[in-house]
């Protein structure tokens, strides 16, 4: 564990997004989702050659994806998960739709990291679907990503906009998958998803105890 | 399947798509999306049509053009809502256009049971989820899995990078996507390259296509489109 | 149909095979099964430049399939389903054993021929194992070649070595598929299995009176 | 997966295969066939081992020498009874190896399930045959099928053409067979490549075998057996 639970505020997402790189193992295959977690691929740590030890899987159909294309690297035909236009990196490979879910759902990534609506304690993620009225559904590759790795991480923020815990006893919005995250990522704390519940793992300018009062699904 | 036909013009190659088809269409948001098939498609005037497809349309061009022209009743799609998805979101709103939203992965591993012949499968993605609702559920091994049916093509509208004079195809980096998969699924698969190479040119260990699973091929001019606001 | 019915003697194996590489459309993809029907391939008709246009499957991984490899052309990572070297011809793909049997599986093929045991007037099929207490089972790709075309046709001598019928009113030798063969090409006759159980075709040597009287599953 | 394993030696990628494993050896006949490996694995000296192939060895070389080593307990293939395996045939008649008969499309299917997490699945193959006896059987629009499950195996040893260092793998001709579909299939996936090439000089397009499924690799020294007799 790296983060230092002493940290005077809570983490910006671009400071999460570093502390989730750290944790990854280097020579991981790992599929960051849309949204903050790409975030993390600019934090992927180095070897001595400037080389990122990480191989990046998008849902799209290849394996060694590289960063954002600029400029004139932009080729229409080279995306990630997000239709953002990216670039190769040496090694890399592609492959059909079939094959590439058939990865994730056989379990060969080592980690996934995915944004959530709300995940709770028993490992649930909520993050496809708010479950308004008039909403048009999507579910894209949230539920093959839910289920598609070793290790499922959530990077989120602790609050909603309404200052109501994300982190809750049950999901209450549609689920994306049960019993599927090992590991939340917020601005105010890491948490371990197990049989005993959720266990604080790291704390970000917050207290423990102070945590638990705010956050119901948190108990020490 | 008989040799591939090899067309001068997309309206060629599109020609006698009857209404009410169930058509597979190709491309990951633009990437591998068949333009020009679609354009001709809409000239061809073809109606009442079931899309399957990973997304709903982007702007006005492609899959969002043929939505447009209200040639549409049904989509299967992943993934709809996008942030340049106007065109569907109009129409879906209006209840003029139907909607059944199926988790990517299942998508793709359901075209390819049509293509293999495989009956159903039993599929560990949405267990427990809303998309599960009223499917066969099974514990396998302490694992739990849905039952998942083919999805078939009456046709299969795609794009590839090049084919050969046989109808063998390769593509080209992420704009393969769904198309393998969509190729073998579709009674009749129709495809747009951006160029067509003499037979023995492709290195016969990188086919991605193998030309049984091509109808008939067209040459098109490449064009190229990106998301706007992707990020 | 091609068969003269006038011939005067039963086919040999060699003008058998002809009959049904004539049969065989132009354009068709085909698989031709271990043995007798391994034949087909050297009677497939010739275009005006001299090119075959049928094309070749091989189960063990590859469209377009040549003849059998000779002197330097041998090279021991390319061969049939019967594991002789062969030759690619233009246009040639490879593909793994999962893509090869999805593409018998799904439908796409043509035509396969094979070779047969028993064959009933409702397509059963029996050509992998005799029974015979002692034997070792070895199915091998029959199961998946008999489901594996539009068309399955059986290539066999019509009688066994005993004078027996292979052409039975229903298989005693344990089956291969069920109501799966069309079409049955022998030495004494070609027969059309459907739904009225077997048309005869045409016959080679023998009058279609003399041949109903040899064989109990034919009737006028 | 972690990184993949470039090894010195066959005897380093068979380390710490034990007694009992379920081991998924590639090749068609000859071609495809890991030699050196099973030399390796017959050395190191793994015994009570299950093995899953597509025949159950020829003459002596391979697969038949790990049989005539008496390691393996139970074999599961689709064609044992070849011209030329005279090993196993006196095994099985003495009951010395069990086997298991399974059709070779569904061999490689099932291990295909077994990779893309698929939990079981719908097969046409084999419906009303001996060897369907005992399994669930459904109809579904109108055709039977047999369900069918997964083939996993603690270990792959299969070859290939090249590998790049990063473990990519591109084969050769038919020699690729069963090698793409075990190396999915399998907890460690262990590789002899006739040459292993910088990372980045394999074609991106044209990798069949993503280094995910691949832990261990070795170059070795072409060794080329075609099958007497066969015809």
């Amino acid at each position: 564990m790296t983060a230092d639970t002493s940290t005077r505020a809570p983490l910006t997402m671009d400071q999460l997004a570093a502390v989730i790189a750290h944790d990854i193992p280097e020579g991981s295959y790992v599929n960051l989702g849309i949204g903050q977690p790409t975030k993390i691929a600019d934090h992927l740590p180095k070897d001595k050659s400037g080389t990122v030890n990480v191989i990046l899987h998008t849902e799209n159909g290849m394996l060694g994806m590289g960063r954002k294309a600029e400029g004139d690297e932009v080729d229409a035909d080279l995306t990630n998960a997000g239709k953002v236009p990216v670039v190769e990196t040496p090694g890399c490979s592609y492959f059909h739709h079939a094959d590439s879910f058939a990865m994730m759902r056989g379990g060969h990534l080592d980690v996934c990291v995915l944004g959530a609506f709300q995940v709770a304690p028993n490992g649930d993620l909520a993050n496809w679907s708010t479950g308004k009225p008039g909403d048009i559904p999507a579910v894209g590759g949230a539920m093959d990503l839910a289920i598609g790795a070793k290790d499922v991480y959530v990077m989120m923020s602790l609050f909603a906009k309404d200052g109501t815990p994300k982190l809750v006893q049950a999901c209450t919005m549609p689920l994306t998958g049960i019993n599927c995250v090992s590991r939340v990522y917020t601005d105010y704390g890491v948490f371990d998803l197990g049989p005993d519940g959720a266990r604080i793992r790291a704390t970000f300018g917050i207290t423990p105890d102070e945590l638990c009062a705010k956050v119901a699904a948190l108990h020490r | 399947m008989a040799r591939t036909s090899i067309l001068a013009t997309s309206e060629q190659a599109v020609a006698g798509i009857e209404d009410g088809s169930t058509i597979l269409v190709g491309g990951f948001g633009l990437a591998g999306m068949p333009f020009d098939l679609i354009d001709a498609l809409i000239l061809q005037g073809a109606k009442d049509l079931t899309i399957v497809a990973n997304n709903a349309g982007n702007a006005e061009v492609g899959l969002a053009a043929l939505l447009k022209a209200k040639r549409v009743r049904k989509i299967l799609c992943s993934f709809p809502r996008q942030v340049d998805s106007y065109v569907f979101d109009e129409l879906y709103r209006e209840g003029k256009i139907e909607l059944e939203v199926v988790p990517q992965g299942n998508l793709a591993e359901r075209m390819r049971a049509a293509g293999a012949g495989i009956g159903a499968f039993f599929s560990p993605t949405a267990v427990g989820t809303p998309l599960a609702e009223g499917k066969e559920e099974r514990t396998i091994n302490g694992m739990r899995y849905i039952l998942e049916y083919p999805i078939r093509g009456d046709y299969a509208l795609i794009s590839a990078h090049q084919s050969d004079a046989l109808g063998n195809l390769v593509y080209r980096k992420t704009a393969r996507n769904f198309g393998p998969v969509m190729a073998t699924a579709a009674a009749t698969t129709i495809v747009q390259v951006n160029e067509i190479i003499p037979t023995g040119y492709l290195d016969a260990e990188s086919i991605v296509t193998p030309s049984i699973y091509v109808d008939r091929v067209v040459q098109t001019e490449a064009r190229h489109y990106t998301v706007k606001g992707a990020r």
